[in-house]
């Protein structure tokens, strides 16, 4: 198996620190992972992008030219992003962001910012809330590993929040899913 | 997963590489992509009694590097494109005055300011010529975040063993990429410390022209009280103008590396026993060279990845032996075409050499690779 | 045979000095011999960090731990060796040029972090070693190889560099008032914290010839004429004050010195 | 306790300083080095040891 | 459509800038707009030259002739430039890790020429660029990416530094006063020698967050704070003074200039 | 003797062939063997008019020449190894903003501070590969005092014609030798200066794609608001992150000068039609080859000399052309041995190439040139 | 000749800089912007357009 | 014809200028001549050598392995450059030196630092003197090429009593030539 996700959104919401954490989970889960991210100014205030390739054997070339999974928390990033995923991939992003493609058949809208404010009281969950979505779409991964990946990653005093916010991200899913089917 | 596997970045694994090593020093000053390696040295290095000191810029770095050596420590710099090219006057230095140290070079785009955040192997000949007058290095080049940990280990093994100053070259590839790293147990590899005196104080000659080429190195403060320049010298230490001495000088620095290649050349070959077109690349290249040659064993393309650790010395011998039987040769480097210049130098003219190359910031793809060799070779090749 | 303080703290087989005959800075190299020899510092922690130039020669001659390194650089070296080993008494013995032509920048910060090293500087207002061209404190209106006009340049204050700078002593000796250099020189090797000793030196060879002030004897006794002990300055009129040079202790004061800062950084971490 | 001049002629340079500034005078250049014209008027001030730039006379203790 | 000062002096069509939400880089780089325009300088004869920094990305903005150039040496380009046409008005903007870090050595030393170039240094107190390491401005204590236990570094006076090194106009202002900044721009502007003015920046991203001020607003309230006007000081009590930071005109002499004194020399030769 | 026959050292005649060339604009910091050149510089230039500067270190003199050459001057700085080692990340700077100017670098023995009077030819190989980064480079190496004047003329004017930093690679041998020169008269030698824009000034592009790859350049202060940046940019200056645009700039920076490379590579032949023994060798060394070969064919031994007087880049195809019927190749230089790399990899194996070398601050004579080729090749050659 | 406050939407970032300092505390922020809530009450004192680090709000004459 | 000279003495006898001069006036006199000297610390207390090669053809190889003349003003000189000279070569030395040495049949001694002191009250034009001296030994040099180079070359003001203290050369030799013939 072998799933390559792109990560993006604007500089500040955590897409980093989510890849991270999901290419942590999956390494504890006895799966291999990379994971890589845009550096420089841009990174800031505009587009960051964070990606990561997660396999059961060997990976060598690092950069993701395809995504499988696309996880957008902003329009822009949307726009940028989009036209790299193919037909067979999966699209993810907040309910306040609009989609127009027709050929991509999997797409995602979850209230994923407002899930991490009715968690948080603010927005800086949404990762962690993007991140619970994510764990459903890749298989192999073990969500407790994930969770102690993130307990160690987060300031500390947070932990239980992040977890809450993940948690509602899974939620999210499967009600979705349970909607759908 | 065991206590001793993390996620890593090649940068960090650097850093814990060089503390498993024994470094205790670090001084730099932040440059893009090589921040990281003093971020987490500053973080890490005081709760071991390590020494981290952020300079006012790399000539600094690299000088309060040296002196630490010579007070006994094993000590490291980290840098990027421009701050190497500062480095180089101090490189050189070391290298006359036999300092060990460690410098990381994390390459990115350039000349100059370039592109601070894209990758690039261009530094590679600047590794081996950017100082002036002929000196000799070691240079080493890891294309995983494990093997970072690893070659830093041998890093810090070689500046001491031959004290030498040794460049690890990194790419931004692999300096910024996180993936799966197993550290290994205290003990698991070796580590090397600098040959001490034991001679009576009096006696001491810092730089005598010893058989294993390499004189023991007493540190300030221990009672041996030598001189060090970066004049020429003799064995006391102390400047000549001495042709002879001179001479005798430059040929030991040279010697022992020359002498000891076998310990210091570091390489893998990957599916080469059979392969008659091979691949020659070096870093975080190496890895679009295996995904490509994957891809091409399923289409029964024979390719093979010769892929080059210790890049200085340029390990010429080795090459021969692989490369002998194979015509075809190709040399994939994220730069102009660097490392192919050594590789046309050793085999020659009976080779078909071709290079593939990108200077524009991008990283080389293995559909890049697959496709010039489906391009230049697979007419003849395939069946 | 040479004298008691020569054998005891100078390498006497690498004797006579390459200096030219009226050099300065072999009268400079003694003091700092007296001043650790008076002040009993043991030999083996003591190491001497120098550049590139006649001055930093004097590294080669002194019987410690003696480095010689790169040009401008001998404060960044010895930053490295001290923050290493605190416990080493640290050394910088520098030219005008060495120290604040190319090595400016390493000087102004070695003053800023405040670090516990001596800094000797043989200031003769000129390159000595690459054959007598204008330095930052070679005086406006002075001759030089590269300054065949008359020097436009306004030269640096050393010491006013360095109080501006952060360091946290600073004084002003000269070759002929040999007394107090070595008290100065003492006063900063006591000193914790990062401390500044200007020399007045004299290079009769390049300053001395393209300046026609004549022999090594004739800049001493300028130096003899011009050099007023700071304290007086209040009482000197207007027109003096421009041609003299002021000699003394310009800054003594103690704040927190950078390895004993650092040492509290890592106890931090003691269990 | 006495202190008398030492002259280490091979390593003067023939400067003249200490020449110039021995208070009593009696100290001279000759083509090779520097000489004591009156040892006697010594009064061990050491100022010409101080100022040597190249170690050749100093003050050497005799009981 | 932006304001008339934008239209005027900056590039419209390279805006917005790179530089993050709240930085105050935007604040400093309108001030000089501004000065130049209320000084009516002939935009072809000014020329701005800056290093590498979040700072120095201010040059590419600016619609005159702009020079980014290596990290730190900005002021060693601008002396090139100054001498070789004394005619333009040459304006250097670096950060506080450009100018007094790597690039400690060329500010001094322009100090010392007294060339006739304006420095503009928008001093945040942290390397913005490369993502918050502490820069020699940093107050100790402080914590930055490379001084994750507080950083133990005194920081540089920078207005001090520069008087010590012989700057002949030295001021600094800060983006919350935005009013005497430019003033203070303005007069280093028309200043004949080389004048240094500090504008007290802040980078939210970095050094807000690390030392956890808050926001962009928080650390503007800081400066509206702690900053007091250099005339002020005689009248403030001890401690006070130590939280304070000083803003105004430091220094404001007049000393022959290096590129006025390089004609005199070429004047001797004019038949 | 003519008015213009004249004894100068090979600096003076840098200086005077920098003055002929059109310098204007001089900035430098001292380091022997090349002070001359600022002395003799800051003497000669205020009487033209010219600026000359000494400046506070290495770096800060590259960068004020290099702001110079913005400002529209002929500009030039010299030093020697240590100086040449901390101009790299400036001399890359130049390259790729496009600023002519010349950087003399009168080599001395090395590494760090050597023999700093001592003679060598080991910064080669610095002089292309020193700064990070891949980038063009020329730099020329003249062996006799006039070819120094003429070589600096024309130093000045490749600067000029391809906008480009241009290399003198001086050694103590030139450098500091006095002999007779022939003052070529005013008009005597072709001057370039640089082309300048004749678009509307809202619509040039300092940075242009342009046929012949060089974009004309405006100076600051003519109304051409442009921007300069060491970042990667585009045709208007401006920084780019764009792979494509960063490509097509690198790829016009090497094609200014593969295009021109008939312009640009300069070289000579002393006895090679009938030659079965070619000495390949430039700068000072030229010197003992000349003599060598002169003894050498006083015995019949049939030896000829290729002198390269443009190093970078290095005259391949020529190579080859003279080389074609010679087997036997000695490459003389006072080095480790770094001519001899490019010259291995241009002819290949099927050429019996050895290299006569010297690293301890000694010139190599004609004696030793003669005695190796004697002992190596002279059995199968001499009847 | 009056002043009136504009703002140039596509380059706020959202800093609230501007409104902290009005000094009748009519500037707000949005999702995307700042706004002005009462335009009426503008004093034209300026001190947004000083302060904001991006050019996004400015005075603009109007006769 | 090609000659070999090396001037040799302490520094700031002024030994390099002698041999610019005498390079400069063989040029001028149609020859080719190259000239070279020591560098560095050592040339300003210590030793100082200039060496000039003179001849009529191209020179190539500038330095000198084994010289035809050789002039030494300072005992320290000689004894070190000495051995360099072969048994057909011609030494020129101040009177005040020792020249313990059987093999070299021309040993010239002339009172050069004395001549100096007559003609210019201090040993400062030792350096003409011996100019005077050596271009009595190198044919084809007109000695009107070297007062030529000379009084361009040396300070303002001192141009005549240098020309004085060169033909006190010339005279020196040319009387040792009558005496001894
Ligand atoms: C990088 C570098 N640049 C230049 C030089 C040449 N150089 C050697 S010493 C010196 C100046 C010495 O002046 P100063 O420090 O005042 O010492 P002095 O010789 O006058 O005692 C210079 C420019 C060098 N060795 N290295
Ligand atoms: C030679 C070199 N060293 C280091 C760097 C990395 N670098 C870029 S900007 C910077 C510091 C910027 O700090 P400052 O000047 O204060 O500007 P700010 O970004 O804070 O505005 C550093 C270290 C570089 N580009 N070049
Ligand atoms: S050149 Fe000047 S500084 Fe150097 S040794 Fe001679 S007198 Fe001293
Ligand atoms: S001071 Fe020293 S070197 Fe000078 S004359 Fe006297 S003894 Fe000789
Ligand atoms: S990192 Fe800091 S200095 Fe840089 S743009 Fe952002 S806020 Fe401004
Ligand atoms: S100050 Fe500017 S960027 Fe900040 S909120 Fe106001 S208009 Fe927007």
């Amino acid at each position: 198996m072998k799933v390559e996700v792109r990560l993006s959104g604007s500089g500040g919401q955590g897409l980093i620190l989510a890849g991270i954490i999901l290419a942590e989970g999956a390494i504890s889960s006895k799966l291999n992972a990379v994971q890589t991210q845009s550096y420089g100014p841009e990174a800031r205030g505009g587009a960051s992008k964070s990606e990561v390739i997660i396999s059961d054997s060997e990976i060598n070339f690092p950069k993701i030219l395809k995504p499988k999974i696309l996880l957008s928390l902003t329009q822009k990033s949307l726009n940028e992003y989009l036209k790299d995923v193919d037909k067979s991939g999966i699209i993810v992003v907040d309910s306040s962001i609009e989609v127009e493609c027709r050929e991509i058949a999997n797409i995602y809208k979850f209230p994923i910012i407002d899930s991490s404010k009715e968690v948080m009281g603010s927005s800086v969950a949404a990762n962690m809330v993007a991140l619970g979505v994510l764990s459903q779409l890749i298989d192999d991964i073990d969500t407790e590993n994930i969770k102690k990946s993130m307990i160690k990653r987060v300031p500390k005093g947070t932990e239980k929040l992040n977890i809450a916010a993940f948690e509602k991200g899974i939620e999210l899913f499967n009600m979705s899913i349970h909607a759908n089917h | 997963m065991t206590e001793r596997t993390k996620l890593l970045q090649g940068n960090e694994a650097c850093v814990q590489g060089a503390i498993y090593a024994g470094m205790r020093f670090f001084a730099g000053y932040p440059i893009t992509p090589s921040t990281e390696i003093a971020e987490l040295s500053s973080l890490l290095l005081p709760k071991i009694k390590g020494k981290f000191i952020q300079m006012e810029d790399e000539i600094a770095s690299i000088a309060a590097t040296i002196g630490a050596s010579l007070a006994g420590y094993k000590s490291m710099t980290a840098t990027s494109g421009p701050g190497f090219s500062l480095k180089q006057e101090c490189i050189g230095y070391a290298s006359l005055i036999e300092s060990p140290c460690v410098i990381v070079n994390v390459q990115r785009c350039g000349p100059s300011t370039g592109l601070p955040t894209s990758p690039s192997q261009a530094d590679l000949m600047q590794a081996k010529w950017g100082t002036h007058g002929d000196h000799p290095i070691i240079a080493l080049s890891p294309s995983t975040v494990e093997e970072t940990f690893e070659l830093t280990v041998k890093a810090f093994n070689f500046a001491e063993k031959y004290r030498t100053p040794v460049i690890l070259l990194l790419d931004e590839v692999v300096g910024h990429l996180r993936e799966k790293i197993e550290i290994p147990k205290a003990g698991e590899l070796e580590i090397v410390n600098r040959k001490k005196p034991t001679c009576n104080k009096d006696e001491y000659k810092a730089y005598e022209y010893c058989e294993d080429f390499v004189p023991p190195m007493a540190s300030i403060g221990e009672g041996y009280r030598y001189n060090v320049t970066g004049l020429m010298h003799d064995e006391t230490g102390f400047p000549t103008n001495s042709t002879s001495e001179t001479g005798k000088l430059m040929n030991r620095l040279f010697e022992k590396i020359e002498a000891n290649l076998d310990d210091i050349l570091i390489y893998d070959e990957y599916k080469t026993h059979d392969a008659n077109i091979l691949l020659v690349s070096f870093g975080g290249m190496c890895r679009s060279c295996k995904d490509a040659i994957k891809k091409l064993r399923k289409e029964n393309v024979k390719v093979g990845l010769f892929s080059i650790k210790t890049v200085w010395p340029f390990p010429e011998e080795k090459l021969k032996e692989v490369a002998k039987n194979i015509d075809k040769i190709v040399v994939v480097e994220m730069n102009k075409g660097q490392m192919i210049q050594e590789v046309q130098r050793t085999l020659g003219k009976d080779k078909d050499i071709i290079g593939i190359n990108k200077i524009n910031g991008e990283v080389i793809t293995p559909i890049e690779i697959i496709d010039t060799i489906k391009e230049e070779y697979l007419r003849c090749l395939v069946k | 045979m040479p004298s008691e303080i020569v054998k005891k703290n100078l390498r006497t087989n690498r004797l006579p000095h390459i200096w030219c005959p009226g050099c300065g800075h072999g009268i400079l190299m003694r003091a700092i011999a007296v001043s650790i020899e008076e002040l009993n510092i043991d030999k083996d922690k003591v190491c001497i960090v120098s550049g590139i130039g006649c001055s930093s020669r004097a590294a080669g001659y002194m019987n410690f731990n003696t480095i010689h390194t790169t040009h401008g650089r001998a404060l960044a070296f010895a930053t490295g060796i001290k923050i290493a080993k605190p416990e080493l008494h640290v050394i910088v013995i520098s030219g005008d040029g060495d120290l604040t032509a190319i090595g400016g920048n390493h000087f102004i910060h070695a003053c800023r972090r405040n670090i516990d090293i001596t800094t000797i500087v043989f200031n003769n207002n000129i390159y000595g070693m690459t054959g007598g061209q204008y330095s930052p404190t070679t005086k406006t209106g002075d001759f030089a190889t590269t300054a065949p006009f008359g020097n436009i340049d306004k030269p640096f204050d050393i010491c006013e560099l360095a109080c501006g700078a952060g360091a946290t002593f600073v004084a002003r000796g000269s070759v002929y008032h040999v007394p107090n250099t070595i008290k100065y020189i003492k006063e900063g090797l006591k000193h914790k914290g990062f401390s500044v000793v200007e020399g007045l030196s004299i290079c009769p060879t390049y300053y001395g010839r393209k300046n026609k002030k004549g022999s090594a004897v004739a800049l001493m006794n300028e130096l003899r004429d011009k050099c007023v002990n700071i304290t007086k300055k209040e009482s000197v009129n207007e027109k003096e004050l421009e041609d003299n040079i002021y000699i003394g202790v310009f800054k003594d004061t103690i704040t927190p010195e950078y390895t004993d800062e650092y040492k509290k950084v890592l106890d931090k971490f003691d269990k | 306790m006495k202190k008398t001049v030492v002259i280490e002629s091979a390593w003067c340079k023939k400067c003249g300083i200490c020449v110039e500034y021995c208070p009593v005078k009696i100290l001279e250049l000759n083509e090779d080095t520097v000489y004591i014209k009156d040892s006697e008027k010594c009064i061990s001030c050491g100022k010409c040891e101080q100022r040597c730039p190249d170690y050749a006379i100093y003050l050497q203790k005799t009981e």
